[in-house]
């Protein structure tokens, strides 16, 4: 395949792209992570509806659909003439069974719970799908439109792990792990033909490897840059853009609301005050990130600028802890083994040290050690992580259960109201939870990280947005 | 090359290594197919010289004077290393001292005798091979074709130094220096390389300079002799001069020294030291005396004395009269039957298990107060004897009994009182002394172990350094020594040290294995007086092994010779000695060069 | 065989004057011996500072002193935490020294009496020992601290006790080899004779003779540890933040190339120097302990 | 010969034995579950108890290993609980690029180390063999990946004369293979040279001290023409001895080096293995690498017995 492309002999139709954290398959209904879905989605599966760069909601498979007066039916309109690529109409039947099999056995994936809301669905015709939820929500069809929503061929998910079939613009043409995925384009694709039809995706340990790669045209774009530090020796050069795109993606400090000291408010928004965010940005991450304040992303329909709630304050943390009888706190930091992770720790160690909370660092291997330990166990007092996954609030802080362990006794109800109130309903209702959360100090969010891209100045179409896990490649191009 | 009427001429030749001088102003000059030696003790400065002569000193040492070659040209002294390579081999040759190390060990022996013909181009590659052959038939090779492919460790020490000999002789050097060649090997075979090397000069013309601190073998080899004593030639003369009228003193002391035959009025060795009252010139009618006991094996040899200073003897004479007591005291160590056979773990990766029966079938008995030496050749198992008797190892079978103990399937714990009894003086006295202890905790460390000691009972500090102080005077050590370490002392003052640690415990066996075999003749003397007195003084039974027949003869009464792991003869030393039984002892009875036997013959 | 080179003793008086000249001049210090122990002097001395005094603290951050180039407050600059980098680098020895003392002593504690007791019990006893060592050595000291990192979590212990597992073979062939030649010298023979027990023998005699091979090895496998460490942090799996650590500053540096070099170079020159002074101590011991190597001085 | 390779085997299959029986135990102590790390946070426990089942990871350890060993003897590693993939081909893939990637390395290592260290040995008095010997010293302290960094960023970022990593298959593309490997070899290479050079040198200089040297100087060859002649190949033997140690620990350890060239090599795969908990890769990777090593160690045995004929069967 498309092995040398040099920024400027690459051909016209080809593209290698840089990535970081590579999927260990391509099956994202028995295996977790953003990896899998980042390549497939949007690209390889479509979903009945999409969400573009602004966050929007789009139809995708679905020309159009209309909701029920009490907002529990879907009645879609699914496109004609779409093929799958293993040449099978795809059709309502395919749609139905793509819904069903999320609530089966077949999905293992813990996002299907996105999918309990659904009653029934049923093929109406062949391009006439219905979908009967059991109650309203605003969140169902959004959710829609990320990987819980990817529609598969019925006969076609055997070996999804390697040979993943969809109605999408490109096809997986191989993948050598530890190394690269290739993509190829659909002569026989529904929608428009991608301009660039042969994409290569490479995966690097490390971020610094990817930035060589890009520099010395072995590459074409680094997409979710993990070293913003090197960023600025992009800035200055003409043969590169670069990109700050938004993402769904919070670095969240977590503090485990169910054990000391933690299980105080008091010492909870000690840490708030404790933290200069802005600070952590610009020396964590190079100044690239946004400060706000609360655990929705601007992107959000429910977004609201929270981040004057806890300015930051030494001193007031300093009485709040006193107050707590929290004086010359030790608390041990599991920090997981990423590069944002790390990076953070070590300002936010130093930060709290000011106000006299001793944190030691206790280093957890990621996924494995921080998954079992601080998630599964909630075995921790402080962590530090970023949540990727969009519209992610409620699953953080809607269940005690969850790691962070907050009290949702107060916000419960409202949710379950605002998800089945009007959309109006739904944001006031929303941003009222939000709220709530924050002077709670559940958790600290640090910054909403940035989805950093440098790619050769020709290229363009680029999604820098990383609204959901997927990275869109059908839009780019190569200017001449 | 035929010009020249010198083979080697060497004029003030000084080697200095930084501000030491270890060769001063060494002149000599050898004619074509004349033999010269160069003797003296270790460390005179012998090998320096003959490396100096071949251009084969190290970088760090530098030389001043003149060498010639014939056919080399002028002064070689200061020359390129290749100006000197293309004489090296053609012009003049080398024979080393260490026939196990000398030889390549991954070139078959063939090849490395060949490389010096196409090294100088005397031969064409297939020319080369095929004299080769012929070489190695020369040097008395057998098989000469197979031996040519066979690789250097699987010849013997002589056959090896055959190979080199061929090697140095395939040019025809004018020049042939031989360093040791035959200190290596055994007497039966050293005869053999000798007469070798002395008929290949006779025949070729060649000049030789042999170098060798046994003056019975420059005796055997040499017309004229240099003398060596710490880098200059003190003495030089024909070999019939300078051993019967030695100008230098030590000259004479080395000559002393070296005649084990010949005792000081107190019976004892004569050393460099006490050399003034030894009289050189008995050697010439020692030498007419022996040659009549070899006629008439039934007369005992006994020159009467002429030099007023000393009593000539044979040497058996001090502890004669003690022999028909030992006859008849009960046996102390009883071997009956004893094999020992060792498998050697594979060698390398194709090897199988080797076995090697190091001991087959001995039978001996040696009785309380006998001085029992051992002899035989390299390999024959002396020093395996030696270990089974000490308890160091296990027969395979057999029963052997030391004092009372029988060693047969003994375990280390059953073997206390043998250790108490029995202790052992080894052969290199470096390397039986710890060189991380001082000569005090080394002496001491039997002392440790309250079992060795007869009362049984543990020996305070204070006590222990009470018994080693004493030991330590008893073996002519200074007080001091007990700090100190082994490498500050020399090589028979370490030997003293490791007789004082066996008899600290007073044992009543003393095993010695080769004890004198490492030493220079100056210092073996002493360490063979003293190790006569100790056992006098002690009563000790002595257990003396060596290769050196003039040795064991001039120390002990009875004597067993051993070959390929069997004793071929045992018998009281003298009869041993003057009517050899066996065939082997005959042989290497004759092998064994004396300095009155060769001046006899010269 | 033997060859002896001291002047006869035609007294009985010990000869000092030319054996222990002689000795001495044989026993003066090689070059490399020097510069070896200087530059491990310099690290040590670096680590004893620091544990007393460093220029900064070397785990706090200041935010407003981000990547400053080398300057005279901050002489190698400071990180992108705002961080000297010289207190780093002075901090950072404590590690490397650290790392190397445990690897290489566990690797010492364990491998050195199993190499003994193979080399002094030659039979089924010892040959278990050293199968036992052949499998250890299947199992190179990264593989066992890749696993080891997972198992018990990465971090500078996980990592110091991998690599010293790791060494175990490598001392315990090195005490072996040394304790057969030593189990065939004639002193063994000797204090055998002399009612010694096996123990007394290991410790008397065989352990201090080869105590030249062993510190020798010691000091080689310092530098391979310290070597081990800085991979390790490279990988995400050796010292893990804040403690400063050299490997880590390099790998952090990383991203810094073509912009800030100063990173780099001050952790790399440190470990250089390290890893440097031992093989330079490694190889002057060698001279002095290795009779075969020193008549090459 | 057959005696050497049933002795191999032996010692093959009791460290395989022992090393896989020790890794099944350590990985399964190990914190983290393969289940929880492949279906990831909010993955219910029926659907964990699911995966368990269908992977084996719940039936006993015994169990487990016995049924792996059952499948090695038929030359399968197994599938993977994470890919999902069949082990097999992806172990011999990744097996091949680091043998490529270090064999490589090891022949440019001794096409350098060779020469110089018998110069640096030859010379050992003057100038220029105490600066060669400096330089490999110097060389055996610096970090392999520092080496490597520096290199990229001459020669791929600033130079751009060749790629900064990545693995094209030879049979894919000749050219862009040797392109790409280019770099890592020369960084993985330059530090092996480094300190086999140090192996050679002292290796020669105990060769040049040797009696028989000594005597082919004697026959007439000068002090440079006898160490070629007659010390290289004994000066072999030791030097055989470090190129395995070094084969065997480069296995692994050319991780480092992989992660700086973005190569697809074995230790890259067991980290990334022992990360995602893939039980059966790990397993599969120390079992081909004890193969490996002791592959190693036969080779430097025969490579004995050809260098030294005493080392051969006494005949
Ligand atoms: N390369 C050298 N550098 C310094 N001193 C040396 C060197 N070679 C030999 N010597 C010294 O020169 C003196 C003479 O040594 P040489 O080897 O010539 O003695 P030798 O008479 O041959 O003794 P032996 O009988 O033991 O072989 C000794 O004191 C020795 O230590
Ligand atoms: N530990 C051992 N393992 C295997 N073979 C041995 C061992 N010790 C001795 N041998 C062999 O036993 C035979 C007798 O050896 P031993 O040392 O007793 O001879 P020796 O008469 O003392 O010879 P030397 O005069 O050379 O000291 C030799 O062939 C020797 O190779
Ligand atoms: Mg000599
Ligand atoms: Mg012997």
């Amino acid at each position: 395949a498309g092995s040398s492309s040099g920024g400027s002999d690459t051909p016209s139709d080809a593209i290698v792209i840089g990535l970081t954290g590579e999927p260990v398959n391509l099956d994202f209904t028995t295996t977790s992570g953003a990896a899998i879905p980042q390549v497939v989605m949007n690209n390889v599966y479509e979903g009945l509806v999409t969400i573009d760069q602004e966050g929007e909601l789009q139809p995708q498979l679905a020309e159009s659909w209309e909701v029920s007066e009490d907002g529990t039916v879907y009645d879609f309109a699914l496109h004609d003439e779409v093929t799958f690529s293993d040449g099978e109409d795809f059709t309502a039947a395919d749609a139905v069974f793509s819904i069903e099999r999320v609530q089966s056995d077949a999905w293992l994936n813990g996002t299907k719970s996105k999918m309990d809301v659904v009653a029934s669905a049923e093929a109406v015709s062949d391009t006439e799908l219905r979908v009967t939820l059991s109650r309203p929500s605003n969140a169902w069809l959004f959710d829609m439109g990320t990987y819980v929503g990817a529609m598969f061929s019925e006969t076609g998910v055997d070996d999804l792990a390697t040979t993943p079939i969809g109605t999408g613009p490109y096809t997986v043409e191989s993948f050598v792990s530890g190394d690269r995925i290739t993509l190829a384009g659909r002569d026989d694709y529904w929608g428009e033909e991608p301009d660039i039809t042969d994409v290569t995706l490479r995966y690097f340990a490390d971020a610094v490897a990817s930035t060589n790669a890009l520099r010395s045209g072995d590459i074409d774009m680094v997409y979710n840059m993990q070293a913003p530090d090197l960023m600025g020796q992009f800035e200055s050069d003409d043969a590169f853009q670069v990109i700050e795109g938004t993402s769904n993606g919070e670095i969240l400090l977590s503090m485990n609301n169910r054990v000391a000291p933690f299980d105080d408010v008091r010492v909870r928004q000690a840490v708030m005050y404790a933290i200069d965010r802005q600070a952590v940005i610009d020396a964590a991450w190079a100044g690239y990130g946004t400060e706000i304040g609360a655990m929705v992303p601007p992107t959000d329909p429910y977004y609201e600028d929270l981040t004057d709630m806890y300015p930051y304050d030494p001193e007031k943390a300093r009485e709040l802890l006193a107050e707590a009888g929290a004086e010359d706190l030790s608390i041990t930091f599991d920090v997981p083994t990423r590069p944002y992770a790390t990076a953070v720790s070590e300002i936010v160690v130093s930060q709290l040290a000011e106000v006299g909370i001793d944190a030691s660092i206790q280093s957890s291997e990621f996924p494995a050690v921080w998954l079992d330990k601080v998630f599964t166990q909630a075995d921790y007092q402080m962590s530090v992580i970023l949540a990727v996954e969009a519209r992610d609030v409620l699953a953080t802080f809607n269940n005690p259960d969850y790691y962070i362990g907050y009290d949702n006794s107060k916000i419960a109800d409202q949710v379950i109201a605002a998800d089945s109130g009007t959309p109006e309903e739904y944001v006031s209702g929303m941003q009222e939870v939000v709220r709530t959360i924050s002077e709670d100090a559940a958790s600290d969010v640090l910054f909403l990280f940035p989805n950093l891209v440098v790619a050769d100045a020709d290229l363009d179409g680029i999604a820098a947005n990383a609204v959901t896990e997927s990275l869109i490649l059908s839009g780019l191009t190569w200017s001449d | 090359m035929t010009s020249a009427d010198f083979a080697v001429d060497v004029r003030g030749l000084t080697v200095t290594a930084g501000s030491t001088t270890l060769v001063d102003d060494v002149t000599f000059r050898i004619a074509p197919g004349e033999r010269v030696g160069l003797i003296g003790e270790s460390g005179s400065g012998k090998s320096v010289t003959s490396t100096a002569i071949m251009g084969l000193l190290p970088d760090t040492l530098s030389t001043s004077g003149s060498v010639s070659v014939a056919g080399g040209g002028d002064n070689l002294l200061g020359k390129s290393d290749a100006r000197l390579a293309r004489l090296r081999g053609s012009a003049m040759s080398m024979v080393f001292q260490e026939p196990m190390t000398a030889l390549n060990p991954l070139m078959r022996v063939g090849r490395q005798v060949a490389e010096i013909m196409t090294i100088h181009r005397t031969a064409s590659p297939a020319e080369a091979d095929r004299r080769a052959v012929a070489l190695l038939d020369d040097v008395g090779l057998p098989n000469p074709a197979e031996t040519a492919k066979a690789y250097p460790h699987q010849l013997s020490g002589g056959q090896r130094q055959r190979v080199m000999l061929a090697m140095a002789l395939a040019n025809d050097p004018a020049l042939l220096v031989c360093d040791e060649p035959t200190t290596a090997l055994d007497v039966t075979v050293q005869k053999q390389v000798l007469d070798l090397v002395l008929r290949a000069v006779t025949e070729r013309g060649t000049g030789l300079l042999f170098i060798t601190h046994d003056l019975a073998v420059v005796a055997s080899v040499c017309e004229r002799v240099l003398v060596m004593n710490a880098g200059v030639v003190v003495e030089e003369g024909p070999i019939e001069t300078v051993f019967t009228r030695p100008q230098h003193p030590y000259t004479r002391g080395l000559l002393a020294a070296s005649d084990l035959t010949a005792t000081d009025a107190g019976g004892r060795l004569f050393t460099i030291a006490t050399a003034a009252g030894y009289d050189p010139a008995r050697l010439r009618r020692d030498a007419d005396a022996e040659t009549a006991a070899v006629d008439s094996p039934s007369s005992t040899v006994r020159t009467p004395a002429e030099a007023p200073a000393a009593v000539v003897e044979p040497s058996a004479a001090p502890v004669s009269e003690a022999a028909d007591a030992v006859s008849t005291a009960p046996p102390i160590v009883s071997v009956r039957g004893l094999t020992k056979t060792y498998v050697r773990s594979r060698s390398g990766l194709f090897g199988r298990a080797a076995r090697v029966e190091a001991l087959r079938g001995l039978d001996f008995d040696i009785r309380e107060g006998e001085r029992f030496g051992i002899v035989g050749e390299s390999g024959s198992g002396k020093s395996t004897l030696l270990r089974i008797l000490s308890g160091l190892d296990q027969p395979t079978s057999g029963d052997v009994e030391v004092v009372g103990t029988s060693l047969r399937g003994a375990k280390e714990r059953d073997l206390g009182e043998l250790r108490r009894t029995l202790q052992i003086v080894f052969q290199d006295p470096m390397g039986s002394l710890d060189p991380r202890m001082s000569v005090g905790d080394i002496v001491a460390e039997p002392l440790l172990n309250p079992a060795n000691l007869r009362s049984g009972v543990a020996a305070s500090p204070a006590e222990r350094r009470r018994l080693v102080a004493e030991m330590l005077d008893h073996v002519g050590l200074p007080a001091a020594s007990v700090e100190r370490f082994p490498h500050e002392f020399s090589g028979g003052q370490r030997q003293r040290i490791s007789i004082a640690r066996a008899l600290v415990c007073r044992p009543r066996v003393l095993v010695a294995d080769e004890p004198v075999s490492a030493l220079d003749v100056s210092v073996r003397a002493q360490v063979l007086n003293l190790l006569a007195d100790l056992v006098d003084e002690y009563g000790l039974t002595l257990v003396f092994v060596s290769h050196d027949l003039g040795v064991v003869r001039h120390l002990c009464d009875t004597v067993a010779v051993m070959r390929a792991g069997e004793i071929v003869e045992t018998g009281p030393t003298e009869q041993l000695y003057d009517a050899p039984a066996h065939e082997y002892t005959r042989q290497l009875v004759l092998a064994t060069p004396t300095l009155q036997h060769t001046l006899e013959n010269a | 065989m033997t060859t002896h080179l001291d002047a006869p003793d035609a007294t009985g008086v010990p000869v000092p004057p030319p054996t222990t000249t002689a000795r001495r001049k044989r026993a003066r210090p090689g070059i490399q011996l020097i510069i070896g122990a200087s530059l491990i002097g310099l690290v040590a001395i670096v680590a004893l500072v620091s544990l007393v005094w460093t220029p900064y603290d070397p785990e706090t951050t200041v935010a407003a002193d981000r990547l400053q180039f080398p300057s005279a407050a901050h002489w190698f600059g400071t990180d992108r935490f705002g961080r000297d980098v010289l207190s780093a680098v002075m901090a950072g020895s404590q590690i490397t020294l650290l790392v190397g003392f445990i690897a290489v002593g566990i690797a010492v504690v364990v491998g050195v009496p199993l190499g003994i007791l193979a080399g002094m019990r030659q039979g089924r006893l010892g040959d278990l020992i050293m199968r036992g060592n052949d499998i250890l050595l299947a199992f190179p000291g990264l593989l066992l601290a890749i696993v080891f990192g997972a198992v018990f979590g990465a971090g500078t212990v996980t990592a110091m006790v991998a690599l010293g597992i790791g060494s175990i073979p490598a001392f315990a062939r090195v005490a072996r080899s040394g304790t057969l030649q030593v189990m065939k010298t004639d002193y063994v023979f000797a204090a055998r004779a002399a009612n010694r027990s096996e123990f007394r023998i290991a410790l008397r005699h065989v352990l201090p003779n080869i105590s030249g091979m062993i510190v020798v090895q010691c000091s080689v496998n310092f530098g391979i540890a310290v070597l081990a460490e800085a991979g390790l942090s490279f990988l995400g799996l050796g010292t893990m933040p804040p403690t400063p650590s050299w490997g880590r500053m390099l790998q952090e540096s990383q991203q810094f190339l073509g912009s800030y070099d100063y990173l780099a170079i001050a952790p790399g020159l440190a470990i250089a120097v390290a890893v440097l002074g031992f093989n330079l101590l490694g190889d002057g011991l060698r001279d002095r302990f290795d009779p075969k190597m020193r008549s090459n001085r | 010969m057959a005696r050497r390779l049933l002795s191999s085997l032996g010692q093959f299959l009791a460290t395989l034995l022992v090393a896989t029986a020790l890794i099944f135990v350590m990985l399964r102590v190990m914190p983290g579950d393969p289940a929880v790390v492949a279906l990831g946070i909010n993955a219910t426990p029926e659907a964990l108890a699911q995966w368990r089942a269908e992977y084996g990871t719940d039936q006993s350890l015994a169990l487990q290993y016995l049924q792996w060993m059952g499948g090695l003897v038929r030359g399968d590693f197994g599938t993977s609980y994470v890919t999902s993939q069949d082990l097999s081909p992806l172990i011999v893939d990744r097996v091949q690029v680091t043998l490529i990637l270090v064999g490589l390395s090891m022949l440019l290592a001794l096409l350098v180390a060779v020469p110089l260290g018998m110069l640096a040995a030859i010379r050992h008095q003057h100038p220029s063999g105490v600066v060669l010997s400096g330089i490999s010293q110097v060389g055996v302290a610096v970090p392999n990946f520092l080496v490597g960094v520096l290199l990229v960023a001459v020669f791929a970022v600033h130079l751009g004369w060749f790629p900064s990593g990545g693995w094209v298959a030879p049979a894919d593309d000749p050219v862009e293979f040797a392109r790409r490997l280019v770099l890592p070899v020369i960084a993985l290479g330059s530090v092996q040279a480094a300190i086999i050079t140090r192996y050679v040198r002292s290796a020669v200089l105990e060769i040049m001290r040797e009696d028989f040297l000594r005597t082919a100087r004697a026959k007439g060859l000068t002090k440079g023409a006898a160490l070629v002649r007659h010390g290289l190949r004994n000066a072999g033997v030791p030097v055989v001895t470090i190129v395995g140690v070094q084969l065997a620990a480069m296995l692994i350890g050319s991780v480092v080096i992989e992660r700086v060239f973005v190569i697809p090599g074995l230790g890259s795969l067991l980290v990334d293995s022992v990360g995602n908990r893939d039980l059966l890769a790990v397993q599969a990777i120390v079992a081909v690498l004890v193969l490996l090593v002791i592959l190693i160690n036969f080779l430097v045995d025969l490579a004995y017995t050809v260098l030294d004929p005493r080392l051969r069967k006494a005949a």
